[in-house]
This record gives C-alpha cells, sequence and structure tokens, in this order.
C-alpha cells in the first residue's frame, strides 16, 4: 500500500472502529473491548510503518478535500508529528487493556459511549499529528475537544457537568476567540497556511503582526494548558482514569504542546521569532507557570489533582523549550513530549490503580498503601523519578536539552527555573511514595472505604479473573489485577528504555531541528 | 396664473386639512364605530383628492375598496369584538410622538430637495412617463394610459397584486373560514 | 416658476404629517383594530404622496383625447392601484387575525393581551 | 333571518341589484377607455351580493353562490391572468407578451388586456366574497352559544 | 430545452405561483401535498437549471411582457440571485416532504390544503423578489410572500401563534410602507423604476437630501423585514409559535431574501460608489450588525424554549450577514452572501430536528428535551451537527461563513471586529452547549425513558439538509466562487 493510502488509513481505522464499536457495543461487552484493542493494534501497526517510512526520508502528503482555493484538508507527514502520532497510538494500546480493567472495576455505565469518544479522541490526535496545514490541526484540535467532553462529563453528576463546562468553556473559548483568529489572519497575511520548515511568516509579515499573532497562536492553544488559562485540566479530573491517563496526560494536553511547537517552528520559524524577540515574553509566562503549578500541585491532597497540575507545569516545559526559538530548546520540548507522555501515563494509571482497587483518592489516605499494593507504588516510585528527571530514566534527557538551550540563549535565569522546578518535583511527587510505604494505616478511614468496596462486591456479577486482585501469595497484599498492573508495568518500563534510545529519537528528529 | 389651477391647488390643501383633521379625530376617539366610519370618511376624502390630482381610476378604486370594502369588513370586525378602545398608557404616547417627529423631522428633511409641486420639470415626467403617454396609442392602442399601464407595459405586477388578493382570500378562510361539515342546518354557518 | 410657488412644498409637508399621524396611532394605540385603522390611515397618506408627485399643474387625468397636451403622470395611478389591493388585502387578514384574537384572549387591547401571553408561559 | 321583515329594504335592494351588476360589467368592459377596470368592476359586482347577503342573509347567498363556485372563480381568475402568460410562452413571445396572441400586435394586446382584467375581475370579485363570508360566517357563529371557543385552540376547524 | 433556457427566469415563479389555486380548488390535504411536493421538486431542478444557466452565461435579463425595461418590468438574475433562488427552493423542495407530518399533527385537517396553498404562494413571492430587477415588483412579491406568511405563522397550534402573526403584520407592513416611501422618493428623483436604471440615474442627485432620506427609509423598511436588530421583535414570537414545518421554512429563507433584497438595493441601486462610504452610515449599520450578533446570542442563552432560542439566534445571524456587508470589501462581502446560503441550511436543519421533537414529545421545552440523547438519538444527534454549525465549527457551513468574515474584517485591519465576531461565537457555544447538556446528560422524566424516534419521512429530509449543511462546509468552492465573484460584481461599482 502505498504512503498515501496508509496515512488515510491510519485515520479511517479509528474512526470505523468507533463506529463498529458503537454499533456492537450493547451486544455484548466482549466484542466491543476485543474489538477496540484490535483498532488499537492495527492503528499502532500501522502507524510505525509510517513511522519508517518517514525515518527513511519520506515525507508522503494527501489532500483530503479542499474546502476553499488554498484551505485543504491536508495531511504531510514530518518527524515531529510521528512522534506525537507514535507515543499516541502506541499508549492507546496500553490505555485499552487499563481500561478494561478499571471500568469494569469500577462498573461504569455508558461504556459504549465512553470508547466510542476515546476513539474519536485518538483519531483526532493522529489527525493533528499528521496534519500538513493549520487549518487541519485546527479542524482535529476542535474535534478532540469536542470528542472528549462526553469522557469529562462522563458520570453526568453536577460536578461532573461543571467541570465540562469549564473544560469546554476554555479550550472552546480560546480556540476560536485566539486560535482561529491567527489562523485566518495567517492566511490574510500570506495567502497558505501549509506548514514549512523555516516557517511561513518568515519575512512575509511585518514584526508588530507577528508579535501579537504568536501570542494570540499560543494563547488560542488553550491544551497546552499555559497560565491563566490552564482551568481545565484540573477541572477534567472528574474523568474515569484512563481518560486523565491517555488524553490528560498524553493524547489532548500533548497535541497542545505539540501544536505550540509545530506553530513555533513551521508556521513562524525559530529563526524568525529569535529575530523578532516575539517569543520572549512567553517563555516567561511558561516558567512562572512551570513553578506556579509545581507550588499549588504541593498543596493538593487529592491525588489526581495533584498530577494534574504537575501535568500544567511540565506542559509549560514544553513551552519554554519552543520559546526559546533554538533547534536545541524544540528539541527539548519534542522530547520531553514523550518523557513526560511515559512518565505521567504511568503516574495516572497507579492513581486509578488506587481508586479503583483501594478506593483512596486523597493522598493522606493513603499511609501505608505502599505495603498492600508494592507493585503500584513502585512503578510510581519509578514514574516520578522520571518526571524528576533523574537518570537512567527518560526525563534526564529532556530536561538536559531544555537547559542547554536556556544556556545556548544566555538565559540562567530559565536554567533557575528548571532546577528549582526539580526540587518542588520532588517535593510534590515523593510523599506519596514516602507515605505509601513508611507511613502508618489510619484504621477508621480504611475501614470505611472498605465497607463500600463490599458493598460493590455485592451488586457486582462474579469477576473475571483478570479482574481479580492480584495477591501474589502474600497476606496484605492486594494488589491491582493484571489487566491494570500490567499497562502499569509496560510503561514504567518505557521510561527505562527510552534513556537508553533518546539519541535515536534525536536522529530521527534531524531533519527538522538538524540545522 | 391660471384661476382653475389655482382653485385647484386650494381644493387640494383644503381636502389633505380635512383629512388632517379626521386623522387626528381617529386618534383621539375612543369609540371604534365612530373611528371607522372616520376610516372610510378618510378614504373617501382620499379618493376626492385623487379626483382633484387627475388620478380618476385610483380614485374610483380607492372609493370602492378604501372607503367600502375595508369599512364593512371593520364594522364586521366589530360586530365580532368590542367597540370600545380603553385608554392608552401614557408611556406608549410620548413614545410615539418621539418617533413619529423624528421621521416627520426626516420627511421634510428630504424634502428640500424635491421638485416642487406640479412642475412639469421634475424628473418623474421626463423619463418613462412620457413614453406611456406617447407611445401607448400605437402600441396598445387604448385611450386610458393607466389601463395600458397597468394591464400591459406593468402587467406583471397587477398579476402580483391579483395573486395578493388571492393570497389574502386564502389566508381569511384560512383563518376563520369554516368547513363544510358543521351546521350545515343553519343558514348562516355554512359559508366558505 | 412663480406658478410653482403655491403649495410648493407645503402640501407635501401636509401629507407627511397625515402619515405620521398613521404611524402614530399604530405606535401609540393599543387597540388592534385601531392599530389596523392607523396602517390604513398611515398607507393611504402615502398614496397620495405618490398622486401628489405625479401631478401636473393645469394637466388632466391621462385618458388620453384630442386637443389635450398636458397629462399628469400615469405610472404613479397605476403603482397606486396596486398598492391599494396590496393594503385591502392586508387589512382584511389583520381584520381577521382580530377576530381570531378576541375569540381566543377575549380581549383585543395589546396590553392585555400581552398579560394573558405572560400566564401561558 | 334578521331583516325578514324590512319590505322596503327588500324590495329596494331587488330593484337596486341588476343596476349594480350592469354597472359592474359596464365598468370591466370599459376600463380600456374611461376609469375603471377589472378591479373596481370585481369590487362592484361583489358589492351587489354582498348587499343580496346583509339584506336576504347568508344562506341564501350561499345558496346563490355556493362556497366551491367562489373558489373556483377566485382560482379561475389568477390562472386565467397567468394563464394568459403561459398562453404568450407557448406563441414564442415572452412571459404576458400580448403581442403574440393575435397576428397584430395592436389586437394581441387588446385580447390580452381585455383577457387579464377579466380573470382580475374574477378574482377580486370572489375575493371579495370569500371575504365577507367568512367574516359573516363568524358573526353567525359567534351568536351561537353552542359552541364556546376555548382558548390557546387553533380554531374551530 | 432552448424554451427552457429562455425562459428560465419567469418559470422559477410561476410554476409555484399557478400551482397555489389549484391547491385550492382540490380541496384535499394529501392531494394538495403530493401536488406542491410536486412542484417544489420540479422548481428545485428548475432552479438548478437557473443557476447553471446563469454561471455560464452570466446574468439573465428578461423582459416581461415583451417590454423592455425602464418600461416594463424586467427579471435581472445574476448569480446571487439564482443562488438566492437555488436556496428557497432546494429548502422548499426538501421542507415539503416533510411537511405532512408535521402539520397533520400540528393543523387541523380542513386547513391542510389551505396551509399547502400558503406554502407555494409563499415560495413565489419569495422568489419573484430574489429574481426582480424592478424596485416596484419587489414590493408586490414582498407582500405576496408577506401575506402568506402572517397566515402560515397564525397556523401555529399554540394561541400566541395569533399575536405572534397580528405583530408581524403590523410591523411588516409598516416595513413594506417604509420601502414604498423610500422608492417614492428615489422615483420621484430619478423617475425610473427599475433598478438599473435607477443605478445610472441616481449619481447624479446623490447629494440631495431627498435621497439620503430615501436610502434610510429603505434600509428602515427592509430591517424591519429582515430582522435587523433593534427591528427584530417580531421575529422571536413568530419563528417560535408557527408550525413547525413552516418555521423551518421561513427562517432557512425569508430572512434571507430580504437581506439579499437589502444587497442589490444598496449596492446595484445606490453602488455607483461605495454607497454606505459615501452616505456615510457604515459606522452605524456596523454598530447595529455587531449588537444583532450580540444582543441575539445574549438572549439566546436564557430561553428555555428551543425554538425561541434558535430563533434569537437568528437575530443574531441576520448581524453576521449584514456586518459581512457593512465592512465593505469583497472577502467580507462574501462572508455575508454564503452565510445567508449557510444560514438556511443550518437553521432550516435545526427546526427540522426541532419538529421531530415536537412531533414526538409535543414540546420544544428545555427541560422537556431532558434525556433526549436516549429517547431519539438521531434527532438529537442532528439538533448537535446544525448546533456545531451554529457555533463555527470546522467542516461546517457556519465555519466557512466566519472564515470569510473574519478573513474580511482583518484584510481591513478590523481586527476588534474580527475578535469580536469570534466572541459572539463563543455565546453560541454556550446556548448550543445548554441543550446538547440537557439532551445527553440529564435523565429524562419519569415515565418517557423509552426511546421512540421520529417517523422517517421527517428525519430523512433533517438529515438530508444537515447533510447539505456539512457537505458545503467541507467543500465551499462552489458557494465559496459564487460568493466571491458576486460579491466583486457588486463592489465593482467602487473600484
Amino acid at each position: 500500500m502505498s504512503p498515501e493510502t496508509l496515512i488515510l488509513l491510519s485515520l479511517a481505522i479509528p474512526f470505523v472502529g468507533s463506529l463498529l464499536l458503537l454499533f456492537s457495543g450493547p451486544a455484548s461487552a466482549n466484542v466491543r473491548d476485543g474489538l477496540t484493542v484490535i483498532t488499537a493494534i492495527v492503528l499502532f501497526g500501522v502507524v510505525w510503518h509510517l513511522i519508517q517510512i518517514v525515518d527513511a526520508g519520506g515525507r508522503p502528503s494527501v489532500t483530503l478535500v479542499e474546502m476553499l482555493p488554498g484551505l485543504s484538508i491536508t495531511f504531510t507527514l514530518e518527524p515531529l508529528g510521528m512522534i506525537f502520532a507514535g507515543i499516541a497510538s502506541f499508549l492507546w494500546i496500553v490505555t485499552s487493556f487499563y481500561a478494561f480493567g478499571y471500568m469494569r472495576g469500577h462498573h461504569e455505565t455508558n461504556q459504549t459511549r465512553f470508547f466510542f469518544c476515546f476513539a474519536i479522541a485518538i483519531m483526532s490526535a493522529i489527525g493533528i499529528a499528521f496534519s500538513g496545514n493549520m487549518l487541519t490541526l485546527f479542524v482535529f484540535y476542535e474535534v478532540l475537544t469536542i470528542s472528549t467532553f462526553p469522557l469529562v462529563a462522563h458520570s453526568g453528576t453536577d460536578e461532573a457537568r461543571r467541570a465540562g463546562r469549564v473544560y469546554l468553556g476554555i479550550l472552546i473559548g480560546t480556540s476560536i476567540t485566539f486560535l482561529l483568529t491567527a489562523v485566518i489572519w495567517t492566511y490574510v497575511e500570506v495567502g497558505t497556511l501549509d506548514f514549512r520548515q523555516g516557517g511561513i511568516l518568515a519575512g512575509n509579515a511585518p514584526e508588530g503582526v507577528i508579535a501579537v499573532l504568536f501570542g494570540l497562536y499560543i494563547y488560542g492553544i488553550g491544551k497546552a494548558a499555559l497560565m491563566p488559562f490552564h482551568r481545565w485540566l484540573p477541572a477534567a479530573m472528574v474523568a474515569p482514569t484512563p481518560v486523565s491517563a491517555l488524553l490528560h496526560a498524553v493524547a489532548v494536553v500533548k497535541a497542545g504542546v505539540f501544536s505550540v511547537v509545530k506553530v513555533s517552528v513551521f508556521i513562524f520559524g525559530l529563526d524568525t521569532l529569535q529575530n523578532t524577540g516575539a517569543s520572549t515574553w512567553l517563555a516567561y509566562v511558561a516558567a512562572a507557570t512551570i513553578l506556579l503549578s509545581s507550588l499549588v500541585a504541593m498543596r493538593k491532597d487529592n491525588l489526581k489533582a495533584r498530577l494534574a497540575y504537575s501535568t500544567i507545569s511540565q506542559l509549560s516545559y514544553v513551552v519554554l523549550g519552543a520559546m526559546l526559538a533554538t533547534n536545541i530548546g524544540a528539541l527539548g520540548s519534542t522530547l520531553h513530549i514523550v518523557m513526560h507522555a511515559f512518565g505521567k501515563i504511568t503516574l495516572f494509571f497507579c492513581a486509578g490503580a488506587i481508586i479503583v482497587f483501594a478506593h483512596k483518592t486523597e493522598i493522606s489516605d493513603m499511609h501505608g498503601l505502599g505495603r498492600k499494593m508494592p507493585v503500584t507504588f513502585f512503578c510510581f516510585f519509578i514514574a516520578a523519578l522520571s518526571i524528576i528527571g533523574l537518570p537512567p530514566l527518560g526525563g534526564t534527557w529532556s530536561k538536559w536539552y531544555l537547559a542547554l538551550a536556556a544556556a545556548e540563549t544566555d538565559q540562567v535565569i530559565f536554567i533557575a527555573v528548571l532546577m528549582i522546578s526539580s526540587l518542588l518535583n520532588i517535593a510534590y511527587l515523593m510523599p506519596v511514595v514516602l507515605y505509601g510505604y513508611f507511613g502508618k494505616e489510619k484504621p477508621a478511614a480504611h475501614d470505611a472505604h472498605d465497607h463500600g468496596h463490599d458493598d460493590h462486591g455485592h451488586h457486582a456479577p462474579p469477576e473475571h479473573p483478570l479482574l481479580r486482585h492480584l495477591t501474589f501469595g502474600r497476606p496484605g497484599v492486594a494488589e491491582a489485577p493484571v489487566l491494570c498492573l500490567a499497562p502499569i508495568v509496560l510503561t514504567t518500563v518505557g521510561c527505562f528504555v527510552l534513556f537508553f534510545y533518546a539519541d535515536r529519537i534525536r536522529i530521527f528528529l534531524d531533519p527538522v531541528f538538524g540545522g | 396664473m391660471n384661476i382653475e389651477i389655482i382653485t385647484s391647488d386650494l381644493l387640494e390643501v383644503a381636502t389633505l386639512v380635512i383629512m388632517g383633521i379626521t386623522g387626528l379625530a381617529i386618534a383621539r376617539i375612543r369609540n371604534l364605530f365612530a373611528v371607522v366610519m372616520l376610516s372610510g370618511i378618510y378614504s373617501l376624502m382620499g379618493a376626492t383628492l385623487y379626483v382633484i390630482l387627475d388620478a380618476v381610476d385610483v380614485a374610483f378604486t380607492e372609493a370602492a375598496v378604501g372607503a367600502g370594502a375595508s369599512t364593512v369588513l371593520m364594522i364586521g370586525t366589530l360586530a365580532l369584538t368590542s367597540d370600545r378602545e380603553l385608554a392608552t398608557p401614557n408611556a406608549r404616547t410620548v413614545k410615539g410622538i418621539f418617533v413619529c417627529t423624528l421621521i416627520f423631522a426626516a420627511l421634510v428633511y428630504g424634502s428640500f430637495d424635491m421638485p416642487l409641486y406640479g412642475d412639469p420639470l421634475a424628473p418623474v415626467h421626463q423619463h418613462v412617463a412620457p413614453r406611456y403617454l406617447g407611445e401607448s396609442m400605437g402600441e396598445i392602442g387604448l385611450p386610458n394610459v393607466v389601463t395600458s399601464v397597468l394591464a400591459s407595459y406593468r402587467g406583471y405586477d397587477t398579476m402580483g397584486e391579483t395573486f395578493v388578493i388571492f393570497t389574502a382570500a386564502v389566508g381569511v378562510i384560512t383563518l376563520i373560514g369554516r368547513a363544510r361539515r358543521k351546521k350545515s342546518g343553519k343558514d348562516g354557518g355554512s359559508g366558505s | 416658476m412663480i406658478e410653482y410657488a403655491f403649495p410648493g412644498l407645503l402640501n407635501y409637508w401636509i401629507v407627511f404629517l397625515l402619515m405620521m399621524i398613521g404611524l402614530y396611532i399604530v405606535i401609540a394605540h393599543e387597540n388592534l383594530i385601531k392599530k389596523i385603522v392607523g396602517l390604513n390611515v398611515f398607507q393611504v397618506s402615502v398614496f397620495v404622496f405618490y398622486i401628489s408627485m405625479a401631478k401636473i399643474k393645469g394637466g388632466t387625468a391621462p385618458i388620453l383625447a384630442d386637443g389635450i397636451e398636458v397629462y399628469s403622470n400615469p405610472l404613479p395611478h397605476v403603482l397606486i392601484l396596486t398598492a391599494i389591493v396590496v393594503g385591502v388585502a392586508t387589512t382584511a387578514l389583520g381584520l381577521a387575525l382580530v377576530v381570531r384574537i378576541q375569540e381566543s384572549f377575549g380581549t383585543i387591547e395589546d396590553d392585555e393581551v400581552r398579560e394573558k401571553e405572560e400566564q401561558d408561559k | 333571518m334578521m331583516m325578514r321583515r324590512k319590505m322596503v329594504l327588500r324590495v329596494v335592494s331587488k330593484l337596486l341589484i341588476p343596476f349594480i351588476l350592469l354597472f359592474a360589467l359596464y365598468v370591466q368592459w370599459h376600463g380600456d377607455f374611461g376609469p375603471g377596470g377589472g378591479f373596481q368592476a370585481g369590487v362592484i359586482f361583489a358589492s351587489a351580493f354582498v348587499l343580496y347577503g346583509l339584506i336576504f342573509g347568508l344562506g341564501t347567498l350561499r345558496t346563490a353562490l355556493p362556497s366551491w363556485l367562489t373558489r373556483l372563480v377566485l382560482a379561475a381568475g389568477v390562472l386565467l391572468y397567468a394563464g394568459v402568460g403561459v398562453a404568450s410562452l407557448m406563441l414564442g413571445g415572452n412571459f404576458l407578451d400580448y403581442d403574440v396572441l393575435a397576428h397584430n400586435p395592436l389586437h394581441g394586446q387588446h385580447y390580452g388586456i381585455i383577457l387579464v382584467e377579466f380573470g382580475v375581475g374574477l378574482t377580486v370579485f370572489a375575493g371579495i366574497i370569500t371575504i365577507f363570508c367568512a367574516f359573516a360566517g363568524r358573526a353567525a357563529a359567534d351568536v351561537n352559544p353552542s359552541e364556546p371557543e376555548q382558548a390557546g385552540d387553533t380554531g374551530n376547524d | 430545452m432552448t424554451f427552457l433556457a429562455e425562459h428560465i427566469a419567469v418559470l422559477v415563479v410561476i410554476v409555484p405561483l399557478m400551482a397555489a389555486p389549484l391547491c385550492v380548488v382540490m380541496r384535499c390535504g394529501v392531494a394538495s401535498w403530493g401536488w406542491a411536493t410536486l412542484v417544489a421538486v420540479g422548481n428545485f431542478f428548475l432552479s438548478i437549471v437557473l443557476i447553471q444557466h446563469v454561471m455560464t452565461n452570466g446574468t439573465i435579463v428578461y423582459d416581461l411582457g415583451g417590454w423592455e425595461g425602464p418600461w416594463g418590468i424586467v427579471y435581472r438574475v445574476d448569480e446571487v440571485g439564482a443562488l438566492v433562488v437555488l436556496i428557497i427552493s432546494a429548502i422548499a423542495a426538501i421542507v415539503l416532504p416533510y411537511a405532512k407530518e408535521s402539520i397533520e399533527r400540528e393543523i387541523p385537517k380542513e386547513r391542510h390544503y389551505l396551509a399547502y396553498c400558503m406554502m407555494l404562494l409563499c415560495i413565489a413571492g419569495l422568489i419573484g423578489m430574489a429574481v426582480t430587477g424592478d424596485a416596484f415588483n419587489l414590493f408586490v412579491f414582498l407582500e405576496v410572500s408577506s401575506l402568506a406568511t402572517y397566515v402560515l405563522i397564525a397556523l401555529g397550534s399554540d394561541r400566541r401563534a395569533l399575536t405572534a402573526a397580528l405583530r408581524y403584520l403590523i410591523l411588516g407592513t409598516l416595513g413594506a410602507t417604509f420601502y414604498v416611501i423610500g422608492l417614492g422618493m428615489l422615483y420621484m428623483m430619478t423617475g425610473s423604476l427599475n433598478m438599473t436604471d435607477l443605478a445610472s440615474l441616481l449619481p447624479a442627485v446623490q447629494n440631495t437630501g431627498t435621497v439620503h432620506v430615501a436610502l434610510a427609509f429603505i434600509v428602515v423598511g427592509f430591517g424591519l423585514k429582515l430582522a435587523l436588530f433593534p427591528l427584530h421583535v417580531w421575529l422571536p414570537n413568530a419563528y417560535t409559535f408557527a408550525p413547525s414545518a413552516v418555521t423551518a421554512f421561513l427562517a432557512a429563507t425569508a430572512t434571507k431574501v430580504a437581506v439579499y433584497a437589502l444587497i442589490r438595493l444598496i449596492f446595484t441601486v445606490f453602488g455607483d460608489v461605495d454607497p454606505l462610504e459615501s452616505y456615510g452610515v457604515r459606522p452605524a449599520v456596523m454598530v447595529l450588525a455587531i449588537a444583532g450578533m450580540f444582543a441575539g446570542s445574549l438572549i439566546a442563552i436564557y430561553q428555555s424554549n428551543v425554538k425561541r432560542l434558535l430563533a434569537y439566534s437568528s437575530v443574531a445571524q441576520v448581524g453576521y450577514m449584514i456586518l459581512g456587508i457593512s465592512i465593505g470589501n469583497a472577502p467580507a462581502m462574501a462572508g455575508g452572501i454564503i452565510h445567508m446560503f449557510n444560514h438556511a441550511l443550518m437553521k432550516g436543519s435545526l427546526f427540522m430536528a426541532l419538529g421531530c421533537v415536537f412531533y414526538v414529545i409535543g414540546s420544544v421545552k428545555l427541560e422537556d428535551m431532558a434525556g433526549l440523547g436516549k429517547r431519539m438519538p438521531l434527532t438529537a444527534a442532528a439538533i448537535v451537527g446544525g448546533g456545531f454549525s451554529l457555533i463555527g465549527v470546522p467542516l461546517t457551513v457556519g465555519f466557512i461563513s466566519k472564515f470569510y468574515l473574519v478573513q474580511g474584517a482583518l484584510t481591513e485591519g478590523m481586527w476588534p471586529v474580527a475578535l469580536l465576531i469570534m466572541l459572539s461565537s463563543l455565546l453560541a457555544v454556550i446556548y448550543v452547549w445548554r441543550v446538547v447538556e440537557v439532551m445527553y446528560f440529564r435523565s429524562p422524566a419519569i415515565g418517557c425513558e423509552e426511546r421512540s424516534e421520529a417517523p422517517m419521512s421527517l428525519l430523512v429530509p433533517t438529515y438530508v439538509l444537515l447533510g447539505a449543511a456539512f457537505w458545503f462546509g467541507i467543500d465551499a468552492t462552489f458557494t465559496g466562487d459564487i460568493a466571491m465573484s458576486a460579491a466583486q460584481t457588486l463592489l465593482g461599482g467602487s473600484k
């Protein structure tokens, strides 16, 4: 098959898959889940094939429709996008398995709608990754927002609906008000929206316009969660944990920062940004976001909320890298997309496992839980180290390149920011592990939760072997079932592996950041 | 100056003034029966004015329709509703006076550049009309130019107008018509 | 041009005044029949405006006859013939609606109707 | 019957109505030469029937002019007008171009105008009768207490 | 075929016009429906022939009665005119098949044939307005369509439909009379009623107070008909209480035709130089348009009746169209024109979907629509789809309109205007999302949980129109080209 067909195929697979499971879902949960897995695996296969084509220097491109002359839905592959597509599609497989365990263990309703929207979200993430022009990116960006809304408001409670409103309000609000204006403005200035190495605005627009436009773009991409438009991310945490894990640690937020990098590199051009200084003030905003959200994270007792603020902080690393407007900075950003994806998804998986199988959401309730769920807490520990940036874990490299870029541009202050932030990372992530392993269990709280758990057991049908607590034959251990634990372990291993393969990724990205 | 012209002009202004008085009376009087009658008189005065202004066809129609048909319909409506009008709130009066003054000012402002009344050199008498007056005898062959224009030059408008009547008639049936099946025994109910 | 000094524009102004009386009745009165009467007055006044502009001093009705040179402009006459018909058609429909409103609401005072509409909500 | 006892009215109107009808016909066919035409004729023609209806009651009028007939005339009038237009289309002219209706354009114009004026007359006549009967019929229903109109009802039929 | 090509301009009007009396003669609801549908579909094909003819051979000028302008009445169909005709007849051809079930549910049986007759008259009147090249003929056909509209609105099953119709009648007649006054002044100054002729005669008297006042009266007159803020007061109730099929048809066509007529009058009659500029009314019109956009959307947010909500949204959308005109460059003008088409598609499908809701649950109140996503999944999905279009989500027609508008505003350097357009889309997000949330994330009331979808005869037309709303959003080349070239023609005079 030609690469062009494969591109369309990789969009069609999740779409068709989603439709199939929409119609098969009510019939049988097993068929639906099976379909999800098969779709995910096939999708990853196709994307992997495309990655190799791109690695070999191919730049296939295909135009789906032309809405108006010069305005088309076009997909063009390039390494940056392939990285994002690769992560999203790979982690979808992992998350699918995890989601079965989670959703069934949690006895969630509306599972068909859940998996349907999930698949559509993945499709739009792939669409964003492959987009060949700004319009395509914008289209899929919006589809992603809309398709994830039902996931956020999934439970339908008042709280969920309120959160859904915040989510949608900020994401749609920023994207329509700022991003769309910026897109059309770009079109008015240069008459095209195609991504081009070196930037299409370079030399084609007055400096003042570039500065304003850049601000509009960066704030228009609300998914990057740059302050003050970050509120949607903590709000989105009411969603089921697989959503928080894949979408709000990987697909959605990474789509945001990926768009930031893509816009900086292909619309403006790093040189233009460097010369006009349009991005400088945003670098400071990003730095402020890094520190402030870390501080907020420290004060959150709810584990998912803490992780959400941590994500905001980490996203700003990526934004900061792009704002430094050097090749090394952008490389650091891209690497951070990858590294953070693996690290954060692991953390969320762990949080989810704790919620479902130990019924704890607050960190202060998790004292001593590490002894009950040793594997989960170990994985949490490793992933946290990767986020902090310690070798031999993937997170090391991205921070390294970011620091290099800061040094290169003589902005030592950002090195300091990175250092302080790492310390703050330790301060908000490590206590979870420490309490888990060394804290004393609080008997009262434990009882209450246990009781709730029993209740669950009464109503639930007999559990599938894959959904049973693992005990490893030891008393006092009630680890998450295999379906949840295996993905956790897998992504944890990923954090290790990436430490050794970071250079391979750099080489892959060389055509973009080689200069 | 021709004495006939002066008489006609004076007559015109006088009729207009009478119409104005009638109009004011319509606005003031709260007995709707009287209002409807005055409205008929207003139309009739209009018809008189059209005769003075050489528009005999229009006068004929206005008398038949404005003074005749409309008034009959209004009386019919009064019979079905009530013939007293309640007092009007002051706020509305103020609003009405404000809006009308504004529009009146605009109209008067617009009138300063208008050709004077009865000026044969006004553009209306220069452009299209001379052809109707001059050529219609040869093209259509009828002495009544109004009929020529109505039925031929602008026959399409007249067709539209006929359809307006048709629409109104069907509309009235739709709104207050009665079905065949009801009240067949009574003399009044089996209509339309 | 002395012969056009009277009425000059005076008659137009009176006609405008007539229009405004009609409009005022429509705006300021709550009674629906009166509103429709007001519409009639407004429209008739506009017709007068048209017919006035068609007039030529010393002209006659546009029915061609030997020995007459000056005819008034026939075109506005035609337009107004059409407009009169449209006017009466509108009046008929409006009155039919008034009858129905009376039957449904028991009143034809717009403010009272509005109050009853509020209750429907 | 509302006016059964008003003998004078009945006799006078019976005498008057034929003249009104005659006058209407004159206006209809003489409109080409003097003031008048289909529209005025239609109104006058209708007024004769309206008068008849007022004096002798709506039911009697409806016997003379059943509602299917007025509707037919109503539709026939507009269709006649538009039909003349279609005829001129068929004969190779533009819509409503009467020149092509006869060999001589002047005759064509004449035929065309007579026909369309007749169409106007028919529709106006039927239109006025229809509207009058609708209102009068409503009034007849209104005095009938057996049929209270419900608020919010779309209308009784 | 030459016959068709020669007379196509007048055929699109007289076919529905002549079909209407036959409905009255039939006196049978089903037969009239069949006949009306047949005519509407036929007319749709005629309008396709018309637009093709116009696009290949340029503007059609047709002399009615064989009298050329300015002595007779002429039809003058340019690209936009043909597009407007296409909108009307396409919507008619979709709404009429839909109307059968819907009207059977909402209107007493004896009045069905009358309703179809009125529908045909309304169609003919609107098309007549779009194709005419004579300013007075415009008034006549305006009245044909208006009278039919008043009756159709009054057919609604709520008693408030009657008052809505009467208020519309009064305001509509005032509007039409204002137009007649304005036209009278123009005629007074030029002696002509033919639009082309007027355009050539007006420059000589352009600086007279009379012409200025005439323009003002024409704008106010049509402003009333097209519901330009703040002259929109008749619209919400009229749309809310009219029968569903009627609302769908009117919302999709009536205001657009009025907008088009206004464009014609402003830009071709007054258009020797950019009229808004030379008469100094651009800021005023722009402010009104923007005020309409915001006021309409803001009021829409607080509505509890969804039909009413969409009616206020129409007020806002009219604001977009007028804004496009008032900015005064080609892309913005194209945006205004294309939005006439696009808005017809989206509002038509939305109101048709609401008709489905009304058909099944007998109400379109927001609280009664709780859980609709489960009860009527297809209808709910249609509402969501239409809502996306209202917001202007990419790949829907709404996006195309906004793209052009914003492009126009930015080209002119009016970036605050561009931002305002975007902000008002956000308001659209809010009111659309209120509906979506109630439909999908709130449980249905007790006792009506089971699934009961509207019949296919309602759903299929709804989806056809919705499909078009997406199709022309995905491939806007056809509409975009027409709008752009039309905009350039309209503005051509100013360069």
